[in-house]
């Protein structure tokens, strides 16, 4: 699974992209950030108030109930400030 | 049409593609700037000297042929442009165009401020200013959530 | 500014003058053209292959620029640009620019439409149609008093 | 004082401008276009129906009861279809 962050998570999480492999019960995107808390002190820094954080899977915008499997690409950024 | 890019480009030639279609009455067109200074009253002004958008390659495109898809199904537009750019730019470059084109001007005024309105909640860009006292991520602001609700549908990236 | 003219403009050159303002971050523009048809059902569509546009010359200058006057106390503008021609025009030419620039991208927009939508009731211009079928005046139309009252004050050409 | 039509009312009337001089008893738009219509089956036709016909004085839109005066310039045109 390929994990993305972006802009200040990225400067938080010390990475822009990891290739992960999550234990077999993490199933959906709520899931996931639990156990990539568990990474590192950035890790869970960068996921603590997750009012803060967009999450996209495979480039859709997702909440967190969205499952995710293998292979998957999630993303997790704050919200946007183009335009 | 959209296009992501680096490098600047020329809102006359991007102009110049819409007047070709005898059924086109009206164009509206969006051109966002970097301002030279943040923050709204005078006296708490701070110099902007550039800014760096990131974005995140794929996912930006495809949000933006959803936008423009979306403009499309709404009004009956005979063109659309988006042309957004990334990377560093300094005060004064442009940022962003959006064109439309239909046969009423009503219908090329409506889209076009729809996919601007949209853009700012939806395309995944992030802003950094550079500023004299270092370098701030710019925050979303609710602003541009209720002026991108007034379209309908709640932009997703905020649900 | 205003201008009104016989002669063609270009519209990348009238953009050029929003960008040299560090307080720009947005511009919007309203580009109208010739169409070369007329009505609205496509069995219903008759070819229009030019028009006249006849103008009350002075007047025209002094309601456009009450009009200008009149966005610049609504919005805060960097700038703001009407350029209107008349005379003869054949299908796809330009007929008139709007363009505003501001701070921000809503004052932008909204000021251009609302200058385009007030010349549109305002402005003493009348366009004569010449189709295979002869020349017609155009009527004016319910939807552009509707439009133009959105702004608040009903355009004083239709009271 | 000078008067001038526009669009189809210059059709009908047969001249886009003239310089007229009212009898002492016309005060205003009313009282002018009444006269007016005196004048000739073209003005008569042209100002028939007056819910069609716009009215500026000095290049000022204004409602039938406005003062008139010699040496203000008086126009009669249709809505206008600018844009």
């Amino acid at each position: 699974m390929k994990v993305l962050y972006f802009a200040w998570l990225r400067a938080k999480v010390g990475t822009g992209e990891e290739t992960v492999v999550p234990p077999e019960g993490v199933a959906d995107v709520a899931g996931l950030v639990a156990w990539l808390k568990t990474l590192s002190p950035g890790h869970a820094e960068a996921l603590a108030d997750l009012k803060l954080v967009r999450v996209a899977v495979n480039q859709d915008y997702v909440g967190l109930d969205a499952p995710v499997k293998p292979g998957d690409e999630v993303a997790f950024f704050p919200p946007v400030t183009g335009g | 049409m959209i296009r992501v890019q680096r490098e600047d480009f020329d809102p006359a030639a991007e102009l110049a593609r819409f007047s070709g279609n005898g059924a086109v009455g009206g164009v509206c067109m969006f051109l966002g700037l970097v301002r030279d200074y943040v923050g709204e009253a005078t006296d708490r002004r701070q110099d902007v000297s550039a800014m760096t958008l990131e974005h995140y390659p794929g996912m930006t495109e495809k949000q933006l042929e959803a936008i423009e898809a979306e403009a499309r199904r709404r009004w009956p537009l005979e063109d659309a442009l988006i042309v957004h750019r990334y990377g560093r730019l300094e005060a004064g470059e442009r940022i962003v165009l959006v064109a439309t084109a239909s046969a009423h001007r009503e219908a090329a005024f409506q889209s076009c401020h729809f996919l601007i309105d949209w853009l700012k909640t939806k395309a995944p860009f992030w802003k950094v200013e550079h500023t004299a006292q270092g370098d701030t991520w710019v925050e979303a602001r609710d602003s541009d959530d209720q002026l991108a609700a007034r379209w309908g549908q709640p932009a997703p990236d905020r649900r």
